[in-house]
């Protein structure tokens, strides 16, 4: 776990464990989570590999820029994980090609 | 850049590249290329890309037959390796009331008389071949398979370097600021890196033609008009063919790289040489498509931009020395095809140019047919 | 161009110490402010903060802090505000051999009363363990404060501390030695666009042919095509025009942007087409 | 469609001392803010701000939001904010589309401040593509919004104020820096920051650029080398470090998107961070009723920001006829202060930069 558990300046109140699934397996994020923070929150860098060079991809600017996190999110591909919020349940998957549109 | 040339070309989009190539491969030495930026970056790197032989009217099925040719061998005649992504996946042109399905009907009998292997389809066999297409819409379709689309930027490219291969100089970043006559024949052009003496000199100025017709006195029955496309995001194969509709009012096409590219058009549309975009175009085109094709709801737009058709009123190019300027040669009134047919304008004003037997009759194409009433047949196959 | 050891370093040096410290006289009376601030940069809490006016006017916003030792009573009410956490308070009033030092400290855990730490020195280097006599524990805008006891010579050398408890932390250079001749030649090349997959060495490929705007580039290489639309990108290729020396000029094109500026479905803009306008 | 007096494009220090002012001066307001909360980069300063106090000099950046924000409540003019609001386009018809919620909307302002900040810059060299290999920003983002910590073991690149005070926040999250380095021959930021982070033990190494990042689907170890007077390594002094975590903080680019496609002139000014849109004294770009204020306008801290706010929020209101008899005094005001903030040796970039773009008497 690499969540904060002391900070001198900033307090996080406890908040709700959302079960969500990574590649099928059932991983825990807290509300308020993006899916790409629960997922670095559960150790998970990698987000998926670029389709062309296939390498690995993980975020770079976590704000919604840089198009780097994109990853397969209920079905629905080329979603932005860093801006996405975590939901209760969610099903999501590494992207390792271009998306296969629903 | 050199003071004199043999011809002056303006404009290095798709047309006046194959027009200078045309010319170099017939013998013709100092070419030079004027551009007021940088190769393909008018309306060929804008467009779609598309070429099909399905047309309304014999002249236009023959000058894009020559070029489907042409590019199904483009490496061997430019006598390079660019991939231009040529994609033969077809295209498939739905009908959008019974008055469409019939001029279909009398297409596709045109188009098989001239060699185009095109046929005429019912919706369910549409739906066969393009399943995320709701062919509630659609009274009929037609489908040539050898029909496709091109990467505009690898395809400038891959003539870019024939050109330069061909010794032509290519001037980037060159406006062209006056046109000089001597005695009704042109003899040469004045620009703002300097002058160039020379006898001919071809207007393929695209968009912006008229402007260059006028600064060589000429009168040129044409207008240009603000058309706006639109790219999506990159997703695995989903659809081979071009989609088209003219009633309908939209191609959309998905290049091997991924993403959808679409447009269509709207006769609001400003005819002032502005290339800006609007809300409405994406607003319109997200409607027009998510109708046709409900699954594409879910696809993200990357880019909305926009080119210009340089028009003329039957829809149908000009190629013809001016008449108010002997040496200068139009290319222009593309209506939108100048990509698709640049292979043909390449060859065509070669021999034009050059007095030669054109390989195609392209009498009808000259600029005379606007004073009077030899206007061609509107062709009706066009967005 | 050269700069002082400082600018490089980040560690004041007997010359910025000089600027700031009382006399013998000044020290004895009582604890005073140790303003390490050395930097004219646009800032002004200090001065605003100081009830005795023991920190000399300003002439603007980003003069540097000078302090009238006559006045200033080491309350320590500036050494909470700093922003730049530069204020320390030292106090070698009291007969002996040990002062002490106030110093601002924002991690988390704070020691405690008592504690025996190590002191470090303005490097971060160890010196010797210290009791800490006093925390002002304070969160929000002020920052709590640690009173270390210190050996009176060391007063001025000593500015921050850490836990005993924790480990060693290797210093830089003893990391991995032995990988210093890691091939970094043969790596792949980096990767300018990211959404596109475009590498450096394409975008240098393209220059050397010819292609001198962020546009042309594009056309050719997809760099800026993809969703993020050239956010990432951009500013590398520009980068790369000029170093090889071509778009040196403020006039340099950026090259297109193209709306819409952000994703969206064409879902959502279908369901958003209400031609009212 | 959607009409308004003024529309703010941002939420962040700039954007809502903008909507503050032209509220005051009677101005209705709508404010859209493209993240889930406003505040912009704001949200994630756990440290002091510098300046003086009506730029809340000592105040915390997580704490400034708040102020700000409430600010724009109980104006004569009515300030209406609008979080998950991304603006699409300002289109030349005036009309300016956003996907608010999931819904695309259309506004049309009689007049436009700009205000979307910037983007981060990166570096290219071998392995930048990594996992582990961050902005400066998204680690800010993970540690001060998520409470999640990036990595264990971080090299900084850069040594500007953002790298430095990152470097801060890191070791406030327990997280260690190994070190921080910047290939110019000084620290960038204000050497303050730098004396702190020195005093925790962290290496700052000037003249030093990194190499590669090494690993094979995950940053492992960072390549650092030493530069000569060229720029160039000297092999002799290349250096692997165990890091997880290569954070890029090598600067900032103003994030003007939508005001090239509204067609606004802009230049490069190199201090300034890039392409800047060229402005009047009022903070009106080449386009009428469009005002830029904040990054947007050229990099600079957010002190400046929020006063260069306040400048295009007076100024957009009086525009559009709301007066005070305070206005042109308020403006001359905000002008005084930005010059004080931009006097000292610290504001000699942004001096140059912005004598560059015309518009500094």
């Amino acid at each position: 776990m690499n969540r904060i558990e002391h900070h001198p300046i900033l307090t996080f109140p406890e908040k709700r464990t959302l079960t969500f699934y990574f590649d099928g397996k059932a991983l825990s994020g807290k509300e308020g989570d993006t899916i790409a923070s629960a997922l670095h929150a559960a150790g998970v860098r990698v987000l998926g590999h670029h389709f062309k060079s296939h390498r690995p991809r993980g975020f770079y600017c976590a704000i919604g820029n840089c198009s780097s996190c994109l990853m397969v999110v209920n079905g629905v591909p080329n979603v932005r994980v860093c801006v996405e919020q975590l939901e209760e349940g969610m099903d999501v998957r590494s992207q390792n090609d271009k998306g296969v549109l629903p | 850049m050199r003071k004199t040339a043999d011809v002056v070309i303006i404009g290095a989009g798709i047309s006046g590249l194959a027009i200078g190539v045309h010319l170099a491969k017939k013998g013709v030495k100092d070419i030079v290329i004027l551009e007021k930026t940088f190769p393909g970056n008018g309306a060929t790197g804008r467009c779609g890309a598309g070429i099909r032989m399905q047309w309304g009217v014999e002249l236009n099925c023959l000058l894009s037959k020559f070029s489907v040719e042409y590019f199904e061998n483009v490496n061997e005649i430019l006598k390079n390796d660019v991939d231009v992504e040529f994609w033969q996946g077809g295209y498939l042109i739905g009908a959008k009331d019974e008055l469409e399905a019939e001029q279909f009907r009398k297409n596709v009998t045109l188009q098989n008389s001239l060699g185009i292997e095109s046929s005429y389809l019912s919706p369910e066999e549409a739906k066969d071949m393009m399943p995320h297409l709701d062919v509630s819409h659609i009274k009929a379709a037609t489908f040539c398979g050898r029909d496709g689309h091109l990467n505009p930027f690898k395809t400038v490219e891959a003539f870019v370097k024939a050109a330069m291969d061909l010794g032509i100089d290519i001037e980037k970043n060159t406006i062209v600021t006056g046109i000089e006559k001597t005695g009704g024949r042109v003899s040469g052009v004045k620009t703002d890196k300097g002058d160039i003496k020379a006898p001919i000199v071809v207007n393929a100025a695209g968009g912006w033609s008229k402007q260059m017709a006028e600064l060589a006195g000429a009168d040129l029955p044409v207008y240009s008009r603000r058309h706006q496309i639109l790219v999506t995001e990159p997703v695995e194969p989903l659809q081979s063919a071009m989609f088209m509709g003219f009633g309908l009012n939209i191609y959309i096409q998905q290049v091997p790289h991924g993403p959808f590219i679409m447009g269509r058009g709207d006769a609001d549309e400003p005819t002032d040489l502005r290339m800006t975009s609007s809300w409405k175009f994406l607003n319109d085109m997200a409607e027009t498509v998510t109708t046709l094709m409900p699954r594409l709801a879910r696809l993200k737009v990357v880019r909305q931009w926009a080119g210009l058709y340089n028009m003329t009123s039957d829809a149908q190019p000009i190629y013809d020395e001016a008449p108010e300027a002997k040496g200068f040669y139009h290319a222009c009134g593309f209506s939108g095809h100048g990509f698709m047919l640049a292979p043909a304008t390449g060859q065509l004003m070669s021999e034009l140019i050059l007095g030669e037997t054109p390989s195609i009759d392209i009498s009808s194409l000259g600029i005379d047919r606007f004073k009077g009433d030899m206007l061609l047949p509107l062709e009706s196959s066009v967005v | 161009m050269s700069y002082d050891k400082f600018e490089q370093t980040g560690l004041a040096g007997p010359h910025e110490m000089s600027t700031c410290l009382p006399s013998e006289e000044q020290r004895k009376k009582g604890p005073y402010a140790v303003i390490e601030c050395f930097e004219e940069i646009p800032c002004n809490p200090c001065v605003m903060s100081c009830t005795f006016d023991a920190i000399l006017p300003f002439e603007d916003v980003n003069s540097l802090p000078l302090v009238d030792f006559d006045k200033c009573t080491g309350c320590a009410v500036c050494a909470g505000i700093c922003p730049g956490l530069a204020i320390f308070i030292v106090d070698e009033s009291k007969p002996g051999d040990f002062g002490t030092l106030r110093l601002p400290y924002e991690y988390w855990p704070l020691p405690e009363k008592g504690q025996t730490v190590m002191a470090l020195s303005r490097e971060g280097g160890d010196v010797e363990p210290v009791e800490v006599v006093a925390i002002s524990n304070v969160k929000g805008a002020r920052t709590p404060l640690v009173t270390l006891r210190l050996p009176k010579d060391k007063l001025q050398d000593i500015r921050g501390f850490r836990f005993l408890s924790e480990e060693e932390q290797a210093a830089l250079k003893d990391d991995t030695e032995a990988e210093k001749t890691a091939d970094i030649e043969s790596l792949e090349s980096p990767i300018v666009c990211r959404c596109e997959g475009v590498t450096l060495a394409e975008i240098r490929d393209l220059i050397a042919a010819g292609c001198h705007t962020v546009e042309e580039i594009k056309h050719l290489s997809r760099a800026g095509m993809g969703p993020c639309q050239g956010r990432t990108c951009r500013q590398i290729i520009m980068g790369e025009l000029m170093r090889a020396g071509i778009g040196k000029t403020e006039d340099m094109p950026p090259g297109s942007f193209r709306p819409p500026g952000g994703t969206v479905t064409l879902g959502q803009l279908a369901e958003g087409g209400d031609s009212d306008a | 469609m959607r009409d308004v007096p003024l529309l703010i494009i941002g939420a962040g220090p700039a954007g809502l001392s903008a909507a503050y002012r032209a509220a005051e001066a009677g101005c209705d307001v709508l404010l859209l803010e493209r993240a889930k909360k406003i505040g912009g980069q704001l949200v994630k300063q756990t440290h002091k701000f510098f300046g003086s106090e009506k730029q809340f000099a000592s105040t915390r950046g997580i704490h400034i939001v708040d102020i700000l924000a409430g600010r724009t409540k109980d104006l004569p003019g009515k300030v209406e904010i609008l979080t998950d609001a991304t603006v699409l386009g300002i289109y030349e018809d005036g009309v300016v589309t956003a996907d608010i919620a999931g819904t695309i909307e259309k506004i049309r302002p009689q007049a436009v401040i700009v205000a979307t900040g910037a983007y981060e810059r990166t570096l290219a060299f071998p392995g930048n593509d990594l996992p582990g290999v961050y902005g400066a920003g998204a680690v800010q983002t993970l540690m001060n919004e998520y409470g999640i910590k990036p990595g264990d073991q971080v090299l900084m690149v850069g040594a500007g104020n953002i790298g430095l005070i990152v470097s801060y926040q890191l070791m406030q999250a327990g997280v260690k820096v190994k070190a921080v380095i910047d290939a110019a021959d000084r620290i960038g930021g204000y050497l303050v920051h730098a004396s702190k982070i020195r005093r925790a033990g962290v290496p700052i190494l000037v003249r030093h650029t990194v190499e590669a990042a090494l690993g094979d689907s995950e940053v492992e170890q960072a390549v650092i080398v030493e530069i000569d007077d060229e720029w160039q390594p000297i092999k002799e002094t290349r250096q692997v470090l165990d890091v997880d975590v290569i954070c890029v903080a090598v600067g900032l680019s103003p994030l003007a998107d939508l005001l090239y496609q509204a067609g606004a002139k802009s230049f490069y000014i190199s201090p300034l961070g890039g392409h800047v849109p060229l402005r009047d004294q009022n903070m009106m770009t080449t386009l009428e009723n469009i005002y830029i204020a904040g990054d947007v306008a050229g990099i600079e801290e957010a002190s400046s920001a929020m006063v260069e706010g306040e400048l295009a929020g007076v100024a957009a209101a009086q525009k559009l006829g709301y007066e005070t008899p305070d206005t042109d005094q308020l403006k001359e005001s905000c002008l005084a202060e930005l010059r004080q903030l931009r006097a000292g040796p610290t504001g000699g970039k942004i001096r140059t930069g912005l004598a560059l773009a015309g518009v500094y008497s």
